[in-house]
């Protein structure tokens, strides 16, 4: 056992750092550190430097595009991202529905949706969530009857996330047995979101952003090749992905970029003679945070390390979603104490690069509130943590 | 020692209560957010008709005794209404200063008026640098013949958009972070120097960044001595903090029964989440923290009232309590509502922002510990 | 509403101030101070001089000799004694099996039972548990088969408390349908210890104490006339007790003594060159206490104030066992930290009166990790806390 | 970057996990407790023969090269097994100050025997007065011709009744907590002057009360240059440090699996309560809070031998999670276990009772907390 890189992964940091200096844009770069919601444009624009690079696909087999990194080189890369200020590649193209193509699609569906997803061409969303449905996922409504070569989809999907910018939409879909709870009636679908069937209504949340939708399908008619591998196999394929790459769930990069942040914050804001950092009480919650953050990051490596001998993922990653997300939120709650009585101030728009207004507060610490509020949904999105909490119980603790 | 509720209370409490159940329902609310002044000037005069206004006040300032307990009742059933009516702010905040510190000519001439509804105060204290540290002053107010020359920058001044005059914590003497050479100056809103930057808070209600650049004041418009402000600007914040603890116990009163509530009809894979014993005994968790704020919250209204000089103390133990409180059923409020509860269209998850600004708002839980513990 | 004592009141506090200091005997005074545990002469010459002021059973009505004080003077009385050092009166005797008697008993038993508590001539210990039966008391196998004017009584009780010193046992057995679970086959039995089919064995606990036992009844006679009540309604008579007479379940008294007395150990506690209570993360942590604590004080004054008139113990009172514990217990915890390496030493006899040896460390604070350790069963004795908050989240909440 | 064990510590590993599932079960350990010395010279004598005695120490003094990660897969065992032999105390923390402060000569006569298993040593650091802080030394050492003339109290000397030699921090100048003036004298245990007060500490060790009165200790018998002594016995604090976190890692492995059998087996109100939801998420939480503590143990371990000044740091992280994590999984084992878990007769009750005093040796978690973030 050593934590020492290699000659080899040191020189691939140093090649990360300068791909980072010279190719991500400033304004981008800006915004990331500072928080502030890219747009799709900025998104789409740092994706396709990527590619040029032939780094966008980190978690894909070569021969499609991929990487293949070893667990260290993405260590190394999602370490300088984050603390260099480039955003995380949007999950919905690379890492959710390409793992399913590629795995359980034909050589067709291979050529014709990877190419695109590689080259940020085309914006995924995801369609598993519905209404009343919550983390009991399987109990989804969305009908696909088949008509012919078509499926006709009726229903409506929630959660959406960024589907106001999606292309295309991934659906778990109830076909044959509408039954509710009989899980192998469910398929796996791809649908174009550009069908006049289709609507999308924006669901705004607490901190005031408009991230997340509703779909609703009236008759949208899919042809049947858009379906993934067997009908009625849909459910299996997206468990297997659920449990399969747990790269970055944990955020821990992310997490360390923030809590660095968090230090210069706390050292630059009074507290009475001395600065906030120096509080006592403050510096002690502080250092608990990063004490279990350090925790989790070895967590997360020793994951890593098991899945790159070819076991599966150890009892150990289990943890890191739940884990990730309470010091995630607990790092939002030291955000809102160090900014004080500007925690208070609520003016949504005046982080945005064309603002034009008088900013109130000393900087982006003003939003810390309703980042802490938006942020409540770390928790409760992609298998809340009490369900997460019910799965180590049952699978890994075999209660 | 007697724990109940004396006729009058009761009838204080049950029309206030009937007034938010009935005329304060959740969508009216929103609407008075989004408006131009963030409240009801109609709901206001009501509140005075009602005597409502007259409650911090003790009955020789023409008010209803002041007593802390009548305080808690009025402060409880806005919680449960998420009222953005600045009662605090203006009556109970910056009337506090007036009754305790203003000489009987001020009073005269103020009191009745704020009362009435017809004046709406605001007490500028806090500042860029200050936290929650009521000496860190750094505003500067310089004698110049009968006038005091104002310069300085007041953040997050609650009400201060909306008021007609503010009451300026500003530093005539002394060191930036000395308890000595703090005066109270009342200043006119619209007077010439004074800029004022309104906004939204998160919780719905209205604050402003006041900058004062050059202002004339009136020595006459000064509130007490010179340099000896401190004393009454606690004796106020310790009586606006008491209320904002009864406001949030009123408040993790209402969601913690509504989660209860929406638990017992929300169902997942086929059952009723409420009957999920890890749910069950989170709520238990919830409903305990609220018996626990409440009687805090009891403990220093009584010791306010019974004036043995715990006060203080006794009002940094209900904060900080109160804030770990109101944290806990806050957040649990939202997390056992799931997707629902990070939603605008949900009550809940208003009650959830106010419950989280009143955890830093005049002192976090850890602010609040460390006074309590004479640190 | 008002926190002030009346004159009266005041009155009252300064005889119980006068009683105590006159009254209270020096040896048992210093070893309820230090918390060393007391020996069976010692409570029973302590509840003798408190029968002889007329101040036994200050929760009994007055016709049966009981003291009919009002909640605040109970309040009064109870911060006095744990303030000066008197100890807690056994509740076997005067707060559980006497209830039940003047409750339910017969004239005939009231007579005959009674004094004998009130004069402490008489030791009682409780038969309810049974091993195997934890929490889920109403599962008790103990029987008690009817013979003539007799019931032949067979099983085991056990986690009975200081049974050792027992003359008498008041005990739950199952009389009629031996099937578990009939709660209506369960009988409350008075059985006297001398009784040869009778046999006590010791229980050692965590902290090497000899506190608990086993109790075994092999063919014990007890005369029918010793039981209380209806055949079959014994399950009743416990459980309306077990939700009868709250006050002092919190032990509000006691804790807000034991953190004077931290206090006091902390400030001669050094700590680098200051004192311990003077470091911040300790002092916050005692705060925090301290202040849950008053909380409980005023959660407990709320409920005696609505018993008092007339009203059924609010919500509030069903909280006071599982705050009461688990304030206890963090004092417990704060009282280690306090010892620091003295609180490793393990000398179990050395602060009893009679020990000779060399002691070690700076005193009663070198026993503070047994105590520790030992007082975990108050969070597991006498209805878990999880069963607390069952009973809370059906009884009060309604889940 | 590399997480797998060598085979090396794989055979490591495999003979101490073998040695205590075969030949240290709990009836055997409590005869142990419970004998003169407290622990078994058999026992001590076969580590001696394996080799586990060198693993501490470099391959250049005779060690097995001294790896850290070594150390943690032997003291994880132990912890396995709750051994009670004094491994930590004497070769862990007092073969550091050998192998990192003492002469050559000092080290071809000490640290055979040490390795042999005919030497016992015990450290003698802490006072009254000290508690966490090892420049905290009041214990004197005057010099006199070629003696020094040893005065002071130690306090809970870990091993300190059963060592041949003491090991003890005493301070020749400088102020009672000056970082500068402290030295490390070797003393012959049995020598006029020194008085040792044995006792079992409450997991089951020993400890010893030791009082110097003008102890004669000759200036030969000093380790390393006087007054300097402080950075080695940090150096050797943090590695003794390491191995408690690790020993505590295995006691925890062992009674949060033993937790979850039972719950498993165990019936109220005719169900297993491993069922019960409640008891699920909080065991999700010990398995989680076990996870996070073998992680941070991971990280300081790799730390130490990497060797790059972060170990200081890294091994106050892993002490200060560690006992979180000791004291959550240790009080929910006995909680979970209900009365039963209180009584002397069940294995897991001990384990708590070492956790629980590896929650304070050697610095609390505030204490770590704080060293961590550089106060």
């Amino acid at each position: 056992m050593n934590i020492d890189f290699s000659s080899e992964e040191l020189a691939f940091q140093q090649a990360v750092q300068k791909f980072l200096q010279e190719k991500l844009p400033a304004d981008i770069r800006e915004w990331t550190l500072k928080e502030i919601p890219l747009g799709k444009e900025d998104f789409v624009r740092w994706q396709k430097i990527l590619y040029e690079q032939g780094w966008a696909a980190t978690n894909w087999p070569v021969e499609h595009g991929g990487t293949g990194w070893t667990p260290t080189q993405k260590y190394i890369w999602a370490n300088e991202c984050a603390n260099f200020g480039a955003p995380d590649v949007i999950p919905f193209g690379f890492k959710m529905v390409a793992p399913v193509i590629f795995t359980y699609g034909s050589e067709e569906q291979k050529q014709r949706f990877l190419p695109d997803i590689l080259e940020s061409n085309v914006w995924w969303c995801q369609g598993y969530s519905e209404p009343n449905a919550g983390s009991d996922l399987a109990s989804l409504k969305t009908t696909a009857v088949r008509d012919g070569d078509e499926y006709i989809v009726n229903g409506t999907k929630t959660w959406t996330t960024l589907g106001q910018y999606a292309d295309w939409i991934f659906c778990l879909v109830r076909t044959g047995g509408t039954e509710v709870k009989n899980q192998a009636a469910i398929s796996f679908l791809l649908i174009e979101m550009n069908h006049p069937g289709i609507t999308v209504s924006p669901i705004m949340t607490l901190g005031g952003h408009h991230e997340v939708n509703e779909v609703h399908f009236n008759n949208v008619r899919v042809p049947v090749g858009n379906r993934i591998g067997e009908e009625g196999q849909g459910w299996t394929y997206a468990k297997v992905l659920l449990t399969h790459e747990r790269t970055g769930i944990a955020r821990v990069a992310s997490s360390k970029k923030r809590l660095k942040t968090l230090k210069k914050l706390a050292s630059e804001t009074c507290d009475g003679d001395a600065n906030l950092l120096e509080n006592p009480a403050f510096s002690q919650k502080l250092a608990e945070v990063e004490i279990d953050l350090l925790a989790l990051e070895y967590t997360e490596l020793r994951a890593l390390a098991a899945v790159s001998t070819g076991q599966a993922p150890g009892p150990e990653s289990s943890i890191l979603k739940i884990k990730g997300t309470e010091i995630a939120q607990q790092l939002d709650e030291l955000y809102m104490e160090t900014a004080g009585y500007y925690g208070m101030p609520f003016v949504s728009n005046q982080f945005t690069s064309d603002f034009d207004g008088e900013r109130v507060g000393p900087g982006v610490i003003t939003s810390s509130v309703p980042r802490y509020i938006n942020n409540r949904k770390a928790s409760i999105y992609g298998g809340s943590n009490e369900i997460q909490k019910n799965i180590i119980s049952k699978w890994v603790l075999g209660l | 020692m007697d724990f109940s509720y004396s006729e009058e209370q009761q009838m204080l409490q049950n029309s206030v209560s009937k007034f938010i159940q009935q005329d304060y329902d959740f969508d009216r609310r929103c609407k008075l957010v989004a408006s131009d002044i963030g409240f009801s000037q109609e709901n206001w005069q009501l509140f005075a008709e009602l005597g409502w206004l007259m409650v911090p006040f003790k009955a020789e300032d023409g008010g209803l005794g002041g007593s802390a307990i009548d305080l808690m009742v009025v402060m409880e059933e806005f919680g449960r209404g998420l009222v953005v009516e600045p009662f605090l702010a203006s009556v109970v905040l910056s009337g506090s200063l007036i009754a305790n510190g203003a000489s009987e000519s001020q009073k005269r001439e103020l009191l009745g008026l704020l009362m009435d509804g017809q004046l709406q105060l605001a007490f500028a204290f806090a500042e860029p640098q200050s936290r929650y540290n009521l000496a860190d002053v750094a505003t500067t107010a310089v004698r110049e013949g009968d006038n005091y020359i104002l310069n300085g920058h007041k953040a997050v001044v609650l009400n201060g958009e909306g008021a007609d005059k503010l009451l300026v914590a500003v530093r005539t003497g002394g060191s930036q972070i000395d308890g000595n050479g703090i005066t109270l100056l009342l200043v006119e809103a619209n007077v010439e120097g004074v800029h004022r930057q309104g906004y939204t808070t998160v919780d719905g209600h209205r604050a402003a960044e006041v900058k004062f650049r050059n202002v004339k004041v009136p020595v006459a418009n000064r509130v007490g001595e010179e340099g000896t402000a401190l004393p009454v600007i606690e004796r106020a914040m310790d009586w606006a903090t008491l209320a904002l603890c009864a406001e949030a116990v009123g408040a993790m009163d209402k969601i913690y029964k509504k989660t209860i509530e929406y638990t017992k009809t929300r169902e997942q894979f086929g059952v009723a989440i409420g009957k999920f014993q890890a749910l069950q005994h989170r709520m238990v968790d919830m409903f305990t923290e609220y018996e626990q704020a409440r009687s805090i919250l009891l403990m220093a209204a009584l010791q306010l009232d019974s004036n043995k000089g715990m006060a203080p103390k006794a009002v940094s133990a209900a904060k900080s309590r109160t804030g770990k409180a109101a944290r806990l059923i806050g957040q649990e409020a939202i997390q056992l509502h799931g997707g629902i509860g990070v939603t605008e269209e949900l009550d809940v998850s208003h009650y959830f922002k106010r419950l989280t600004t009143i955890q830093y708002l005049f002192g976090s839980s850890d602010f609040h510990t460390l006074r309590f513990a004479g640190h």
